[in-house]
């Protein structure tokens, strides 16, 4: 019968305009600026950095390698190295960065710098709302800006700050396990070099020096 | 000058326009707005001469007009169907132009 | 009481004329009846723009404009501002000419459109004793001023010298001439059961109550199908989904009015929503009992409450049927004003004849059924037959 | 003769005048339909309503448009660059001035016409129906022929000629 489709399409549509006063399905837009989706676990929009304990300049796990700088693609970071190194130097390079800018106008939000970083120091924040009226300043995130703490992270994405954190602790204890292991080897090749050191000065005082590494090259 | 005579005058001009119209211009459908307005000139007339005429209530002259509109109707279409079937055999509506008989 | 409430305008305007001396009279009270008029009906127009666009909104599942309410408040009345900041932008707009067009013919065109239906208004009974001019051809004058709209439809087409609108207007005067016949043919059963063009004799005529039931024309099968014909119809003379083909955004842009921008496309939205309340206003006065209650029991509501609830009811139907159906193709339009509509207006016409003069009783209801439903099911099966209007076949989709 | 209905046949007569001088088709066209909306507003300060609403009805709605799609169909729309006058306008309106002043004289002077102005006539749509229905009910029937007979034909002559013109019709 003609017409008998048209009926059934116009009550397709009167249930969708009467059901969108009642049932949440049927309205699904979320009204932006009052209301917020709850973010998923995985989102991810633009990196910070990570920093340790109360004070960030301190606390800054960034040691200015640089690698993040090199790999980033459109090359939206830019560190200056410092000069002297970081107060809790620990034998390695760990410099800090003097500057460290993030031009989030030209970041993509690839997350490779994330990927590369060896120290676990640059992450993905859910941040999104960043439009700003100051064009030049305001997109270019300094370090200041950037660093946020390890708890703010581990209450970001609680999952991944678990994974750094644990990561971290790992490095952190097999450096002391090295750094117990060398005193120890230290202390061992010490009692041995004296022992030796006596016993070369009892038996042979002209013997070539003891082609032994020293226990730190190790 | 009372009022049938106005409008009869008012007709008149209206006439004279239109067939100068339709003698002067070359184009096929000007001729057809020109005889439009001429019988237009007509109807006029027609209800002047019933609204001040003895007899409005025997409605001749105002019955005449409907019939008339009707008629230019069916003249117009007709007149336009032969404009457009020339139009198309001759690729033209110049009446200078369409002035022999064979095709 | 409520007869006091009921024919508060109509007081109140002899009250203000009666200040003037007898010559000004008339003057001064037909311009107040079209001040009444340019003020109401543009008001609803501009709460209507609103109302399309939050119905569409919630058709399709999403919250409609709700943001703009009183300026500089924080009060936001669900979205119901929009229109300030709509017409404010639509008028403050830069005036664009295209270079090549007719400049004279490209102003006046939008001034045309609406003059016309402006003066269509003069005959609509908004309430009782709520008529502007009483002519005795009513109807007649309403659908005479009513072809005037196609004029300006080909100005705007021509002047603007830009095919789109050529075409827009090309098909909009297609459109309008071959529904206009449907939508005459069905106007002319009340006409011919009334025995009046007068506006007001059709609405009279409408007003009586059996068992506490309006005689309105709807409630008969050949005003049934004629107030479906005139809806059809209506929809097509106002460019309304599924008819918009004149301004098909997807293949002509915006069709006739193309190239207008600032205050002549405003213009020209003004005019063809007050075109479409004219014609639904028509359409209520002729078969839904103009501004009559239904039920006896609710004749103390004031008739131009009356008169703009069901106009406003219809308005919510012409965008209820926006937010369902989609375009048609313009052989689909033809053919379905041609093959269907028309035939069905005629064989209407001869139903009403029937029911007119076989008396009241029952067996006038079973033959004019019985005629209507058969003539429809017959049309609509040579539609569907045709394979024009019918399912459509995918031959690689699915 | 009030102001309003002098004011309204010299819009009248003007737009016949541009309908018929301008050299643009789709502007005369146009001048047509108001010359036509200014008779429409003739008959209506003659007091025949009903023949007011069907000459806009008629003449702006259908003819006007029928008049328009014929130029637009014959390519018409644009100004000509020759000369748009017959090669004998001189003589036409030579003529038709003629016309008019016969006219003019013959109404001026003519003695059939009666002084004095009657009462406006009652013309209701009810006494029109009733003299369309008895006194000239074999004319309208008449006329519903004609207008049949004259649609029929100008379909058929509007028609495309369907094998014959295939080929002469067609420009390559």
């Amino acid at each position: 019968m003609l017409g008998e489709q048209i009926i059934k399409g116009m009550a397709v549509t009167a249930r969708n305009f009467f059901g969108s006063y009642v049932s949440k399905e049927r309205l699904t837009t979320v009204q932006y600026p009052e209301e917020h989706l709850v973010p998923k676990e995985n989102t991810r929009q633009f990196p910070f950095l990570v920093y340790d304990g109360d004070d960030w300049e301190k606390g800054l796990r960034c040691v200015a390698c640089q690698i993040c700088e090199k790999e980033c693609p459109p090359k939206c970071i830019y560190i200056v190295k410092s000069k002297d190194k970081k107060p809790d130097y620990k034998g390695q390079p760990q410099l800090y960065p003097l500057t460290f800018d993030i031009d989030i106008s030209v970041c993509m939000s690839c997350q490779i710098c994330v990927e590369v970083c060896p120290f676990e120091s640059i992450k993905m924040d859910t941040k999104f709302e960043l439009s700003t009226t100051d064009r030049f300043g305001d997109l270019l995130l300094t370090k200041d800006k950037l660093a946020k703490s390890n708890r703010y992270y581990q209450k970001l994405h609680p999952q991944d700050a678990a994974d750094s954190d644990a990561v971290i602790a790992g490095e952190k204890a097999k450096a002391t396990a090295k750094v117990k292991a060398a005193a120890e080897a230290k202390v061992k090749a010490d009692a041995e070099a004296k022992v030796k050191a006596a016993a070369a000065a009892a038996t042979a005082p002209i013997a070539a020096p003891v082609p032994a590494t020293p226990p730190t090259a190790k | 000058m009372t009022a049938l005579q106005g409008c009869l005058l008012i007709s008149a001009l209206l006439f004279a326009i239109g067939f100068a119209g339709a003698v002067t211009r070359r184009h096929a459908i000007l001729v057809l707005i020109g005889i439009e307005l001429m019988l237009n000139a007509a109807n006029l007339n027609l209800i002047a001469f019933w609204r001040f005429g003895p007899h409005p209530e025997a409605l001749t002259g105002f019955i005449f007009v409907l019939f008339s509109m009707a008629m230019a109707g069916a003249e117009a279409a007709v007149g336009l169907a032969l404009i457009i079937a020339i139009y198309r055999h001759k690729k033209t509506s110049n009446l200078d132009e369409v002035k022999e008989l064979k095709g | 009481m409520f007869d006091k409430l009921d024919q508060i305008f109509v007081t109140a305007l002899h009250w203000l004329v009666s200040f003037l001396p007898e010559g000004l009279r008339p003057f001064v009270s037909a311009l107040i009846c079209i001040a009444f008029v340019m003020s109401v009906f543009p008001g609803v127009f501009a709460l209507t723009t609103v109302l399309e666009r939050k119905i569409l909104g919630r058709i399709q599942n999403r919250y409609g404009p709700n943001r703009v309410g009183i300026p500089f408040t924080k009060i936001r009345l669900c979205g119901f501002g929009q229109f300030i900041p709509d017409g404010i932008k639509s008028l403050t707009k830069e005036d664009i000419v295209p270079r090549a067009a007719d400049k004279v013919v490209h102003f006046l065109a939008p001034v045309v459109m609406l003059i016309p239906v402006l003066l269509s208004y003069a005959v609509l009974p908004f309430g009782k004793h709520m008529t502007i001019t009483d002519y005795d051809a009513g109807l007649l004058f309403f659908f005479a001023v009513g072809g005037a709209v196609e004029v300006s439809v080909f100005m705007a087409g021509w002047s603007s010298r830009n095919k789109y609108s050529l075409l827009g207007a090309m098909r909009a005067i297609a459109q309008m001439v071959s529904y206009e016949i449907p939508l005459i043919l069905s106007a002319v059963t009340v006409v011919m059961i009334v025995g009046s063009l007068n506006l007001n004799d059709i609405i009279a005529h409408q007003n009586q109550y059996t068992y506490g039931i309006a005689h309105w024309h709807v409630f008969t099968p050949w005003g049934l199908v004629g107030f479906v014909l005139f809806f059809i119809a209506s929809l097509a003379e106002s460019n309304r989904t599924p008819f918009d083909l004149p301004e098909a955004e997807s293949e002509i842009i915006a069709g006739y009015f193309t190239e207008y921008s600032g205050f002549k496309f405003a213009l020209f939205f003004l005019g063809e929503y007050l075109g479409m309340f004219a014609i639904i206003g028509l359409g209520i006065t002729l078969f839904l009992g103009g501004w009559t209650s239904p039920v006896s029991f609710l004749t103390w509501i004031p008739s131009y409450v009356w008169f703009l609830s069901k106009l406003m009811t219809i308005v919510f139907v012409f965008i209820w049927i926006r937010g369902t159906l989609p375009r048609l193709r313009m052989d689909q339009l033809m053919n379905f004003a041609w093959k269907f509509m028309l035939p069905l207006a005629l064989i209407n016409i001869l139903v009403a004849g029937i029911w007119h003069y076989l008396g009241a009783g029952a067996l006038r209801w079973l033959v004019c059924s019985v005629i209507i439903f058969g003539a429809y099911a017959v049309l609509g099966r040579g539609l569907m037959h045709n394979q024009k209007f019918g399912k459509r076949i995918y031959r690689y989709a699915e | 003769m009030s102001p309003f209905f002098i004011i309204t046949a010299v819009v009248t007569l003007l737009g016949a005048a541009f309908a018929m001088s301008l050299r643009n088709l789709v502007h005369c066209a146009l001048a047509m339909a108001v010359a036509f909306s200014g008779i429409a507003a003739l008959y209506l300060q003659l007091d025949a309503q009903f023949v007011g609403f069907a000459e806009i009805l008629v003449y702006v709605g259908a003819i006007a448009i029928l008049i328009v799609f014929a130029i637009l169909l014959t390519r018409s729309g644009e100004a000509p660059e020759k000369s748009v006058l017959t090669s004998c306008w001189m003589a036409g309106i030579a003529v038709s001035a003629m016309v008019f002043t016969m006219l003019g004289w013959a109404v001026l002077n003519s003695s059939a016409i009666p002084k004095e102005t009657p009462p406006a006539p009652v013309a209701t749509v009810k006494n029109v129906g009733d003299a369309l229905m008895t006194k000239f009910v074999l004319p309208l029937e008449i006329i519903g022929l004609v207008l049949t007979a004259a649609m029929i034909g100008a379909v058929i002559i509007a028609l495309k000629e369907e094998s014959k013109n295939e080929n002469s019709g067609r420009k390559p």
